[in-house]
């Protein structure tokens, strides 16, 4: 088993050194000056010549490509052709966020998704079945930016029940102490048991947690229904059924356990959608993390950041993939 | 089983108990904390509100920040055209405009608590010009600084320049605590930090989001009874959030509505839709190296097909005035008998006819800004008036910097054929905004028509150099030039923009100021 | 036996199938719902100049001083911010979408099916290779590839198709490499290999078509989430462009228009809506009919 | 009878168990281990022994399908694993194989005519004429319709699929034919019926076979020779009918006594085959047979026994003899 994870790991790096290179020479190719960029609109051509040797936009390809590799190995990402900051900072300084969000809505959508694959199952074919089908199609086939626009309309617009966007409310942020300890505001709100910030951070996260979620809980319900239907039909859900046991317990703790491995690595391939999905997102509900971050920054070609959150994402999906491995390897129906 | 599952019951339903308490007393806790607020105003806008904290620095949408941490010497007044003092109380020129000496106001602090005095000046000027980035070039007359005494300081300069404008410009004129920096390390400022004379003082970044400001108690201008303790100005990227949040009086204040939101926010009793004049103009620049438009005949052409009232009144949605030459109305230079284009579809034919254009020749690229929503427009008003005279146009909205970049590619048949501009001023000023637009480069920077006229270079030198001394002069020579240039058309001149800025009515005080476009000096506003 | 006959007989069995399998997805309601509403949408796709009222000014034509007018008998969808007839231009669309959302479908499958099977049924070498790189394009955000690509060749809906298509082979390949270690241990491929077939022809001709049915199911759920992508890159300013009546990009427009003119976005937001859920409803049914283990015997 | 149309020696075919990192092997699978034997001209060579024997493996190896670990296969005088890819390729239109499962071995997306039709494709150049008579020609010998050539292989039954198989095998006239266990997954009825079939085709083409059964009473029925094989190497060799009457080794005697309706004398103390082949992982020391064998001594524990020839060409590996 650790030999397994070792090699994953590793094939993992393989391809991450892959996803580097392969963006270092995009945006190499990229017709792009960056030390234009750099020194801000209205600089005159002597600006421009110095940022160039500044950025090193002067040596040869491969020394290029080399120092990026040396300060990458540094965890050194360069710098913001926009801001001038390091990308690494920024880029922590947008996680958190970022994470909430993802964290969150995979939860919802992975509880709302169970619960409706179960439905779905219990009642197959009929009109329960066909309702939960459907809306669970629906929601993947919704594009999230138009929903994330309606749902703004619906619920700070019209009714008022929701912000509109951001962390949280400008009071809150003024005149509260916020804590600050993953930089994830619900989970260290409620540690540090202040309420006040608590509600206020849910209250903010509710709209863009719900849209981000759609995608997820169509997912799991569509995996879990065929995952179940399928355990259904085999001979030891069929025995317990003989033994009289209640049709509840058969689904919830015999069936639904054995769909899990299926479902759980739906669930790295949804929470994979969802980091993309950010991009859309966060700049809608004005939410301070990555997507937004990519967002404005692939605007104004900010080719530092952008590859930043590329490596990122990649990083990200490897783990993801790797996660999604172990959990079938775990599964003792599939080692054998 | 069954019972494990009922346990679960229970504690879900106390989980809510608990949720609701929760929230009883979390409302009770704001109630109490709304009684002796703080006031705030929050200013939204769709990009970052800041790039670069480095005063010298920062070129890029920081104006509306800088100018409320940090002061410069002068501040333009543009609707009334005049010069008001600010950390200068006067200044006097001498020997034609190669010498400026500038009274520094006493009493003044910075926000470390150091004061400010001409040293400061000296030493702020000189950092921007040494470190040579952003818009520090308008200092490039400049050859020495001297501290005549603690509150005096004389600009000796190479050639005749307006020196008491540049002071004014609204980046890299800004006067630093020397002290402050002088104690850190030369990226501090950029990391975040900020010690100016300005009655808002720093008090948190959170880069390309929200920048939150806390009045200075010891501002040397003092305070009103009414003020706003906190100024925040934050990205909201969507139009439509901006406005419902102004419109539940959520933000105090908001730019680049869409012109129909605007005209409906009119009727709103809640906010006030303020509209004055601008000094950013758009303009269509045309690619005068490489065919067809290289031939003065269809460059006049495309300027008669083009829509100028439609473009005025759907595109910029009547928030702009149609442009008369290069030069905004409100800058100086600009002429009001200049020769105004209007759309003539006849005419244009005949002039294409003229110039033997072929109809089936290749599809046009025209090239936007992909942010700008009024700029789509124009070109799709454009494309389709076009069109009825037999010429094909070819649509791409692009980011700034991408557009640029294909503007400046080595090869011309690689660059755009039709770029969609849109100017403003480095400090109030004809001569750099023409030098920038139209004077011949060796390396093209700005010059998108890539128009080269040694003819239009001298006149455009002259009248500057006349400026300082005969100002009737060198507005007529700024006259010649402009007509030059709708004549040969490198470019049409579209229209003026108008500012909109959108206020709730709490928020009182705001008036617009042109050559500082967007920007609020919360100083003088106030909520009520 | 003459020519006719024998291409006629050997075409008939795969109609036989195909007629099979059409009759066991109008069995499920959903599924026979989907079906009627794609071939309305091919309907259209074909018939939009002909079904739109007001065809001469979608593309282009502006009339200003007819923008943004609400719903109405003339404009059944109203008008968008250039005076433009937005139902005929959600007409229009439908071709576009389909277009678009058919032929990145395709591209992707004619890169990824072959490299699949290739990687399934060589040495452990050619695998390694190939799936690395298929690892590599997919932990690839798709997004930076669509950035890159409008960036070196401009912003378009082709670039943006091709943009999807690159970034959404890898997903085939995986499919069809699992399919093809199946295949490749069963004895028709062996018989194959030992009557001297070359090794390409038998993956073309015994391990694709084998493994084509979750491909297809595959795919039919693509065309919906290939849509979806487009109109999230013409939303991103990546792909259509102005004044091509996509329904990302009009959505993306709208957004500026959004609380003065509600019809803008939501009757090109439900078109998506629609066509993105009615290819999923058919991949869903596909999946029930296609598989041998739910496919019930007549 | 005397020319070896196929002569094996010494094959061998281990499969690496690995692990750790790198992948080094730890222990070898011993699938098929020094097998000799040659098969001549017109002649029929069964080869028996339980699943998990090296049946398959075997099978596979003379094939080419896969490389052996060491030995040599020579059919027609050449070399199969040093000749060329092209002389390989002339060599397949010789030697044909029917498998097992007629289920997996024809694809079920082809119609007959193309599956018929495939090596004919590969190796001939034929009009599309000449080609369908040449189809039509083979399923009449097989004993199918004509008009079975449009349908798809799941519209038959077991046997007609098999038939098809065979049709497919024989396409090319080939001079050997190996038929792995070509009966073992229809119904009896038509078990006989191939089998007729079979032998028919066998005297009217002069075929080749190497029949390769778990089940001595086809294997009897049909074979010149006899092969056992109990994990990866022969047990006994010889003459059918030799073998089935004089069995010597206990496996075989074994394998006798599972048939039903048979009474050997020599039968009689042998009780039947207990548990299942042993893993082939790590085949027991000495006679690999000594764990399941009720005569087991202790020398079989120990010492592998050589070939013991018993006369007329029948040859046997055990220590009793």
């Amino acid at each position: 088993m650790r030999i397994f994870i070792i090699k994953r790991l590793l094939l993992g790096l393989l391809v991450l050194f892959g996803v580097i290179s392969v963006t270092f020479v995009i945006v190499r190719v990229i017709p792009s000056d960056p030390a234009a960029q750099w020194v801000g609109p209205r600089a005159t051509i002597e600006q421009i010549e110095a940022a160039r040797v500044e950025l090193g936009l002067n040596d040869s390809f491969f020394v290029q490509y080399g120092n990026f590799v040396a300060d990458l190995a540094q965890g050194d990402l360069g710098k913001s052709i926009r801001t001038h900051q390091p990308v690494m900072t920024e880029l922590k300084a947008f996680l958190p966020a970022t994470l909430e969000l993802v964290f969150l809505s995979t939860f919802i959508g992975v509880f709302l998704g169970l619960y409706l694959g179960v439905v779905s199952a219990r009642r197959k074919d009929q009109w329960v079945d066909h309702l939960c089908r459907f809306f669970s199609v629906a929601t993947v086939s919704i594009p999230a930016f138009w929903i994330g626009l309606l749902l703004q309309y619906v619920f700070y617009g019209t009714l008022d029940w929701l912000p509109l966007g951001e962390r949280l409310s400008m009071n809150v942020k003024l005149f509260h102490e916020i804590p600050d300890i993953t930089g994830m505001l619900l989970f260290d709100s409620l540690i540090t048991w202040n309420l006040v910030v608590f509600w206020d951070a849910l209250k903010h996260i509710l709209l863009p947690g719900f849209v981000m979620a759609l995608f997820p809980i169509g997912l799991v319900a569509r995996m879990t229904r065929s995952a179940l239907l399928e355990i259904l039909n085999e001979d030891y859900i069929k025995a317990a059924r003989s033994y009289g046991l209640s049709e509840r317990i058969i689904m919830w703790s015999y069936a639904l356990k054995n769909s899990l491995g299926p479902t759980a690595t739906v669930v790295t391939l949804a929470i994979g959608y969802t980091l993309v999905n950010t991009f859309l997102i966060e700049s809608i509900f004005s939410w301070p993390g990555i997507g937004n971050y990519i967002a404005s920054a692939v605007v104004s070609l900010d080719y530092p950041a952008i590859m930043g959150v590329t490596i990122f994402s990649a990083v990200s999906y490897v783990f993801l993939n790797l996660a999604a491995d172990m959990i079938i390897a775990l599964d003792p129906q599939v080692r054998t | 089983m069954r019972e494990k599952m009922l346990s679960n019951v229970k504690g879900i339903s106390s989980l809510f108990t608990i949720l609701a308490i929760a929230g009883l007393l979390v409302c009770f806790s704001v109630a109490a904390a709304t009684a002796a607020e703080p006031k705030v105003a929050l200013y939204i806008q769709d990009t970052e509100p800041i790039l670069d904290w480095d005063p010298s620095v920062e070129s890029g949408g920081g104006m509306l920040v800088l100018n409320n941490v940090y002061e410069t010497l002068l501040r333009y007044d543009a609707t009334q055209k005049k010069i008001i003092p600010l950390l200068a109380t006067s200044y006097t020129q001498s020997n034609y405009g190669m010498t400026w000496t500038f009274k520094i106001r006493k009493g003044v602090r910075f926000h470390d608590g150091s004061k400010l005095d001409a040293k400061a000046v000296k030493f702020s000027i000189e950092r921007t010009m040494k470190l040579g980035k952003g818009m520090s070039y308008i200092w490039a007359p400049v050859t020495k600084i001297t501290v005549v005494n603690k509150y005096t300081v004389k600009f000796d300069l190479e050639w005749p320049a307006p020196l008491d404008l540049i002071a004014t410009s609204n980046y890299a004129a800004f006067i630093m605590s020397p002290k402050a920096v002088k104690s850190h390390n030369q990226d501090w400022l950029s990391q975040g930090n900020a010690v100016g004379t300005g009655p808002y003082v720093l008090q948190k970044s959170t880069m390309g989001e929200e920048v939150i400001l806390r009045a200075f108690d010891d501002y040397w201008n003092g305070w009103g009874e009414k003020r706003y303790d906190f100024a925040v100005v934050k990205k909201i990227v969507e139009s439509s959030s901006r406005r419902q949040m102004i419109e539940k009086g959520d933000a105090s204040a908001t730019v680049y509505l869409p012109a129909e939101d605007l005209d409906q926010m009119k009727s709103n009793p809640n906010v006030i839709v303020n509209v004055g004049p601008s000094l950013e103009n758009t303009s269509i620049m045309f690619n005068t190296q490489r065919a067809p438009l290289d031939n003065k005949l269809v460059r006049q052409a495309f300027a008669y097909a083009f829509p100028y009232k439609k473009v005025v009144k759907y595109a910029a949605g009547g928030y702009a005035i149609k442009a008369r030459g290069a030069l905004p109305a409100q800058l100086w230079g600009h002429s009001k008998s200049l020769f105004q284009y209007s759309q003539d579809l006849e005419k244009a034919k005949q002039l294409l006819k003229q110039a033997n254009y072929s109809q089936n020749s290749r599809k046009l690229l025209f090239t936007y800004v992909s942010s700008m929503e009024a700029d789509k427009k124009m070109a799709e008003m454009y494309k389709s008036d076009l069109a009825k005279i037999g010429v094909e146009v070819e649509l791409r909205g692009m980011p700034w910097e991408s557009m640029w970049e294909l503007s400046k590619s080595r090869k011309v048949e690689d660059r755009q054929d039709i770029f969609a501009m849109l100017w403003w001023p480095d400090y109030c000023d004809p001569y750099s905004w023409l030098y920038n637009m139209f004077h011949s480069q060796k390396e093209i920077l700005y010059n998108l028509a890539y128009w080269s006229d040694p003819k239009f270079d001298k006149l455009i030198d002259d009248a500057n150099y006349e400026m300082m001394f005969k100002k009737k002069k060198s507005l007529a020579l700024y006259h010649e030039a402009q007509e030059m240039l709708l004549d040969e058309s490198p470019s049409i001149f579209v229209y003026d923009k108008k500012n909109t800025l959108v206020t709730h009515k709490s928020f009182k005080g705001f008036k617009d100021n042109p050559a500082y476009p967007n920007v609020v000096f919360f100083h003088e506003t106030y909520p009520e | 036996m003459n020519h006719q006959v024998i291409s006629w007989n050997a075409i008939a069995p795969r109609i036989k199938e195909f007629r099979e399998t059409v009759y066991l997805l109008k069995r499920n309601k959903l599924t026979r719902i989907a079906l009627l509403a794609i071939y309305a949408l091919i309907f259209i796709a074909i018939f939009a100049p002909w079904l739109a009222p007001h065809s001469t000014h979608i593309m282009m034509d502006t009339n200003p001083q007819d923008k943004l007018l609400a719903p109405c008998t003339q404009y059944l969808f109203g008008t968008d911010e250039l005076g433009r007839d937005i139902f005929s231009r959600v007409l229009y669309g439908t071709r576009i979408s389909l277009q678009t959302g058919l032929l990145a479908v395709g591209i992707s499958l004619l890169i990824g099916v072959p490299l699949g099977a290739i990687a399934g049924a060589s040495e452990w070498y050619v695998d390694e290779a190939i799936m690395r790189v298929t690892d590599i394009f997919l932990s690839f955000p798709g997004l930076l590839l669509a950035i890159a690509i409008a960036a070196i060749l401009g912003p378009s809906l082709q670039n943006a198709m091709l943009a999807i298509s690159i970034s959404w082979w890898p997903w085939y390949t995986r499919i069809v490499r699992g399919q093809a270690i199946s295949l490749r241990e069963r004895q028709f491929v062996k018989a194959a290999k030992a009557i001297g077939t070359p090794h390409y022809k038998i993956i073309f001709s015994h391990i694709i078509p084998n493994c084509i049915a979750p491909v297809i199911v595959q795919a039919s759920m693509d065309i919906g989430g290939v849509i979806l992508t487009i109109a999230a890159l013409s939303f991103l300013g990546l792909g259509a462009q102005p004044p091509t009546p996509e329904w990302g990009l009009m959505i993306s427009t709208s957004r500026t228009y959004f609380l003065s003119a509600w019809w803008y976005s939501f009757f090109p937001g439900m078109a998506i809506l629609i066509t993105v859920l009615v290819f999923n409803l058919l991949g869903d049914g596909l999946r029930e009919v296609l598989d041998p283990k739910t496919r019930k015997k007549q | 009878m005397s020319e070896a149309l196929l002569q094996v020696s010494a094959l061998t075919k281990h499969f690496p168990i690995t692990s750790g990192f790198f992948s080094r092997p730890v222990a070898w699978v011993k699938a098929v281990d020094q097998v000799n034997f040659k098969v001549s001209q017109g002649e029929t060579l069964g080869i028996v022994g339980e699943s998990g024997c090296g049946k398959t493996t075997l099978v596979n190896v003379l094939l080419n399908l896969i490389e052996p670990t060491a030995g040599q296969v020579i059919f027609d005088n050449i070399d199969l694993f040093s000749c060329s890819k092209e002389e390989l390729r002339t060599l397949r239109q010789h030697l044909q194989i029917v498998f097992q499962d007629p289920f997996w071995s024809l694809n079920p997306r082809w119609l007959i005519k193309d599956i018929i039709a495939e090596p004919l494709n590969v190796h001939l150049k034929l009009t599309p004429l000449e080609r369908v008579k040449r189809v039509e020609e083979l399923l009449d010998m097989v004993g199918l319709p004509n008009d079975a050539v449009f349908k798809s292989p799941h519209e038959f039954s077991g046997g007609q699929r098999q038939r098809i198989a065979i049709a497919r095998a024989l396409a090319l006239n080939p001079k050997l034919l190996v038929l792995d266990e070509p009966t073992s997954s229809i119904d009896i009825f038509s078990q006989a019926r191939i089998l007729e079939l079979l032998k028919d085709l066998k005297k009217s083409m002069n075929l080749t076979y190497i029949l390769i059964s778990h089940d001595l009473s086809v294997v009897h029925h049909m074979s010149d020779k006899i092969m056992v094989m109990y994990l990866g190497e022969v047990v006994e060799y010889g003459p059918a009918n030799d073998i089935f009457n004089r069995p010597t080794h206990p496996y075989t005697k074994a394998l006798l006594n599972a048939i039903p309706d048979i009474t050997t004398e020599s039968l009689e103390e042998i009780s039947e085959l207990k548990g299942s082949v042993p893993s082939a992982v790590n085949p027991p020391t000495g006679c690999r047979f000594n764990t399941r064998c009720t005569k087991a001594m202790d020398v079989c524990m120990e010492k592998k026994p050589g070939i013991s020839d018993i006369g007329y060409e029948h040859t046997a590996n055990c220590h009793l003899i």
